[in-house]
């Protein structure tokens, strides 16, 4: 074990992967010799040579499709979009095109792409740097959808996202690729290294898409969340003097409904915590299949803490932005009433 | 609240419209013979004449002239023309079926079969194709069985797609032929990632990839341009302009003001501009893309100029957007009539030749088309199996599609 | 009044609002001369001008592109999305541009365009021609989400939305575009000149945005729906034998929470029904907000009837489709236990 | 799993790296005055030549020469080179401020000064403006306040934007100068639709809108391009080819391959490529289009060749993937030296006026500055109301924003 960040996490990976199989190759805009603007692929090109990372055009669309055709030609790349927020012009490549081509095609072609993109707010982006779309790929069909909260899982995740033979998004919370962030950024920047997640095997291992992790134990009330918020949610769930517990997805689809229901039907409570706008955002996803689930434990209605429904605004990003205080209000409702 | 003028609007139109007299009379093209064949390592930059001239084999006397000749054999010209027949008897049936309510729809590919019957015959088997609807020719000249195309069309029991796609939208690995897309233009892109891959590995396999004059307008089109001429990829890009993109004409794509060719000079590669109904023609253009594709000169962008000779598909009539004898006085002829009758003037068939074809090759697609029915319609018969529509959304059934079928009781 | 049919009452409220303002232009693919695959333009470039209705190139992205441009410059752009499983390519126009441009501009422009485009199944149209793709609108701030079930509505939302200033989306059932449709294929066609809402009127009127209606009153249970789901909902009421009511939601966003919550609070059970993909779907927020409102109120969960988490498979249609018997199942599952 | 040759794909790369000398051997430039000037009704068939040379006016004399020069007062040249002159030391500010804390994020236009300014000047007013975020120049010539600038950069209470924006994506309607999007390229196209509305409604005002050579990539640019080529649009299309796109440089756009101006010609648009660092060129190119355009002439591609003098942004160290010297090895020069030169050898300035006014807008750049201050920063003092964040999202707010509000307890 040792210690990384995330944005390390995330650099090894790939590195892990570049080096255990050739058909891994790793693309995007300023990804090749630049490594990266977030530093996750530095390093990989100078190590891989420049057929194996390298530089893309500026044209989401056609980065996809060109992971689609390597990927229906043997190989598995890892493409990143540079922001979460640019991955609309690739859209149709990967609504339409990679998470349909194994049904379309009767099995016959399948695009086993990974697509990194850093999501989320709070550091100062405004409206074109963190957003959180997460919600508008939930809702397709054939497509998996991962957001880690970790180095640890990050890695984990991002290798099994690699050697999964499905199209996978993969978001990564920038605002963790650091440190952890509990929400207040009047507080000292967190570190990675006095994190127990902050601890990542060098080689390789991998962590199973679709399942989601309690960690939090409690028995008053369940937050179900994913990615920044799940530091957030701890944070507030100590605060609630409240006995919380706290699951981190990890994978968003295939959702880990089971674990999900388990809890909230044994805690008879829940707070569903996300960044992204609220309306129809993947926390109605999470509270329907509850609310389906668990009905008849419910003590109360199941809330939402989410971003409100309005762009991320550059001036206002911490009052945009769902923080402690609105968790523990929410924590406070659903309790108290 | 403005003023009504729309004055300085300018909004292309076609020549003609229903009720009046077709006529092409504003296309300049050059005899057959009198363009010259460039050496296949030739810098773009020097290329620019043949975006806007016509490579054209066959002449007026259904001879084979010029540079641009493939001198093939008497027997690869009759493969040629057998299967561009085959295609088109093919179209026919399925159409007529589809009239009756065998299929849900259906796409003919009607005055366009040299394209992509030559283009297979100039490629290796080995080369993958990622076409858009109208190239069927590609999947009979490759070899595959009619009974599994009717297959598909009919979405039955044998349906290699498993009944999940539309008619025509084709899937064939086995052939090194991609799946078809709903969606204009999406694999166009894609093939260059192919081709890159290929590249990568060292293979000498190259790609080809197809996209109709109306789809050009598309984003993939540019996509597929710019990543090809970008890493120098190993790939044909095919422009098959037809003149029509459902109602709207091929100005309406920007075909008035440059020819689609013309395109790949600012991307810095070839753009070579075909006599699309000429067989003769369309192999050696792309025998000359695939030869510099494969030595490592990169892509070229081909731009087929040929004419939809029936409607864009059976949802649509098109005497109600383009004069009722337009196809009839496209200038450029059919390209089964032009091969049979170079192929006749070499003496090398005959009238009773071609029309024995015909009927042997009708016999074949009725015989097939009988086995077809029996293995279920879309609308009776035998179907795939239901529960198999829960299947390859992902590699491995999760469980809500697990609980969503046992809900359907499948 | 007159009898229209679907087809023709969205021809008629262009041609109505061509007639009054000339800002009004139409364009998309074939919807000039042609007048549209679905006929939605028939007649509309003969009577105003090749410079009024007009054909495109085959571009979604660049048609709403070209739509916000002329919005900006004082004109009111109807365009057609040939099919709304081909509105990805237009994605990015939409979400990062039209239902952004009015906020980051601290109001100084905005884009008052309308997209039409036809959705849903029922016509053999296999994966790339059934789609109902509203969920991915639903999450996006910014956007006004309309889908209407009968010519009448539809005319007087259409014309709305051309009159808003906010860039609605405008879905067209187009399983409805010649009869309404209680899904079962093997009754006959049905035709909207017996049908109440296929009276409309010839001239001007408009319908507001963000206003459910009631179309059938019950005290048993409450359906929420929309598009072509309101006929197979009414379907399902009638032979359900219990007093269900029908609310038929015709503006998606801004959601008509209150009408809704009213509604269930009073009956104590609900359903939710659309064709689309159930994960995900603007169903999962209709039933979250439902929950969060009426908790207290609810006799039972309430169930979600919805396409599979499949794309639309053109041999099994039928199986895929959510009929009567889907609804029927799920009235008694809601009513019974 | 496959072989890991990687042998035949083809990915550019730069001259020179960092640790290397700069140097940019292989540009041919042509001299000043050397490329005639069509007329503006020519036909874009014939006008191929002028997309693969480079329009220069200036020698390495500082004089204007040949059938381009505009022919300027002094007075206009001493504004265009006070706003030249002004844009450079607002950025400096700014990014100085930046890097104190001030804001979030700053942007600079260094070396392409010449672009946004000699632009605005040989546009009407009445022309739309659909920029980039590097073409801050056409605000300060078009004579906005700098203290509006700032306020907007700053996020604080008088910013027009109403803190909603990154600093440098201004809006400014009474200015025809359209809200900055942080997505490249999206205002491509939407520039077109612009310019159709002008045509539509019979009026003069024509659009212009700027890309750079890395965003040419996207999908929009051929959107705009072939929109406004079947429609014939009065636009000017430019591509600012600065060399750069953060870390990759204009071969990953295809630059290697061809010239972006070569562009043009597949759309059959006049593509015109310019010395971005000549004020007089620029100009005169840019009067050209405009000129054909308001005649009923359609668009125009342009090219300006220029190098991006600084970072791409305050997030990113050039020294990391160029030559730490590679913008003084640029051949053609900084565009404010060649105008002030030119000035100069007209006997029309002198160093000492230069420097006088460098000190008069440095110091109403610095009051400005000061002032905009006293209005709140990103950090500190006064903001927009907080409640205004829920507003204009729809032009009138509905329900669930005003319940949210109202949560948010503002
Ligand atoms: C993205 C997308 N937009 C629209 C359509 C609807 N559509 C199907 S075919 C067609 C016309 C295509 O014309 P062209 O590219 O010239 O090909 P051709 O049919 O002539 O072979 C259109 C608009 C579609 N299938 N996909
Ligand atoms: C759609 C989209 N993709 C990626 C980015 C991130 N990004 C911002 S600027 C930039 C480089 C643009 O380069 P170029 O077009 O050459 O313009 P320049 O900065 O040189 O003026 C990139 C990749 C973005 N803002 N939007
Ligand atoms: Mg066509
Ligand atoms: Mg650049």
């Amino acid at each position: 074990m040792v210690k990384m960040t995330m944005v390390q996490a995330i650099n090894s990976a790939q590195d892990v992967m570049l080096e255990k199989d050739n058909s891994v190759v790793v693309f995007g805009e300023d990804a090749g010799y630049f490594g990266g603007v977030f530093n996750c692929t530095e390093g990989l090109q100078k190590k891989y040579g420049k057929q194996r990372v390298f530089d893309t055009p500026i044209a989401e669309g056609g980065i996809i499709a060109l992971a689609i055709g390597m990927g229906v030609n043997d190989m598995r790349p890892i493409t990143e979009i540079q922001f979460s927020d640019y991955i609309y012009p690739a859209f149709d490549q990967i609504v339409s095109e990679a998470s349909r081509l194994r049904y379309r095609s009767g099995g016959e072609y399948w695009a086993p792409i990974t697509i990194r993109t850093p999501c989320g707010g709070g550091i100062r982006g405004g409206q074109t740097h963190s957003q959180s779309p997460e919600g508008i790929f939930t809702h397709v069909s054939g497509i998996k959808t991962i957001m880690p909260s970790n180095p640890y899982d990050a890695k984990g995740l991002l290798i099994s996202a690699v050697e999964d033979d499905d199209p996978v998004v993969f978001f990564e919370p920038k605002r963790l690729y650091n440190g952890p962030f509990a929400g207040d950024p009047t507080q000292p920047p967190q570190s990675w290294d006095s994190h127990k997640k902050g601890e990542v095997p060098a080689g390789y291992y991998t962590i199973p898409i679709g399942k989601a992790e309690t960690v939090r134990a409690g028995s008053d009330l369940t937050i179900i969340t994913y990615g920044t918020m799940v530091h957030v949610s701890l944070a507030a769930a100590e605060l609630s003097g409240y006995n919380v517990e706290v699951i981190d997805l990890r994978t968003l689809i295939p959702l880990d409904i089971d674990h999900i229901a388990a809890s909230v039907c044994r805690t008879g409570r829940c707070v569903v915590v996300h960044e992204a706008t609220k309306t129809g955002g993947f926390g109605a996803e999470i509270l329907s299949q509850i609310q389906e689930e668990c009905f008849w434990k419910l003590e109360a209605p199941i809330t939402r803490v989410a971003g409100w429904d309005i762009p991320y605004p550059h001036a206002f990003e911490w009052e945009y932005f769902p923080g402690q205080g609105r968790v523990l209000a929410a924590i406070k409702l659903v309790m108290e009433g | 609240m403005v003023p009504n003028s729309g004055i300085n609007l300018d909004v292309p139109a076609p020549r003609h419209r229903p009720g009046e007299a077709p006529e092409f009379d504003n296309l300049d093209i050059p005899n057959a013979g009198t363009v010259p064949k460039p050496d296949i390592m030739a810098d773009p930059r020097e290329m620019f004449g043949y975006a806007n001239t016509l490579i054209r084999v066959l002449n007026m006397k259904h001879q084979a002239v010029g540079e641009w000749d493939p001198q093939l054999s008497a027997d690869d010209l009759r493969t040629g023309l057998r299967d561009m027949l085959t295609t088109r008897l093919y179209d026919d049936r399925m159409q007529t079926m589809q009239r009756v309510g065998k299929m849900s729809f259906y796409m003919k590919s009607r005055g366009e079969e040299a394209v992509a019957v030559a283009q297979a015959m100039a490629l290796d088997k080995k080369d993958m194709l990622f076409p858009s609807y109208r190239q069927q020719g590609l999947l009979i000249s490759r070899g595959r069985d009619l009974l599994d195309m009717m297959n598909h069309c009919l979405s039955n029991s044998r349906d290699n797609c498993k009944g999940r796609q539309l008619p025509i939208m084709y899937t064939w690995r086995q052939g090194n032929f991609f799946s078809i897309s709903g969606n204009l233009g999406t694999q166009f892109c894609q093939a260059v990632g192919w081709a890159l891959a290929s590249a990568y590995k060292g293979e000498d396999a190259i790609a080809a990839t197809w996209i109709g004059e109306g789809t050009t307008a598309e984003s993939d089109f540019h996509h597929g341009m710019t990543f090809a001429a970008v890493y120098n990829a190993p790939v044909l890009l095919n422009v098959v302009n037809n003149q029509w993109a459902i109602s709207s004409f091929q100005g309406i794509a920007g075909g008035e003001k440059a020819t689609f060719a013309a395109r790949g000079f600012g991307y810095g590669m070839p753009g070579l501009r075909v006599d699309g109904n000429d067989f003769l023609a369309v192999y050696a253009v792309t025998k000359w893309a695939a030869d510099r594709a494969r030595a490592g000169g990169g892509p070229t962008l081909i731009e087929h100029f040929t004419y939809r000779a029936d409607a864009h598909s059976t949802s649509d009539d098109p005497s109600k957007y383009r004069p009722e004898h337009e196809p009839e006085a496209w200038p450029l002829g059919d390209p089964v009539d032009r091969l049979k009758n170079h192929l006749i003037d070499l003496g090398e068939w005959s009238d009773e030749r071609h029309d024995q074809a015909i009927a042997e090759i009708t016999a074949m697609v009725t015989a097939k088309y009988k086995e077809a029915e029996s293995y279920g319609t879309l609308n009776s018969g035998a179907r795939p199996e239901v529960s198999s529509m829960f299947e390859d959304v992902f590699a491995t059934q999760p469980d809500n599609l697990r609980r969503q079928r046992q809900q359907l009781g499948v």
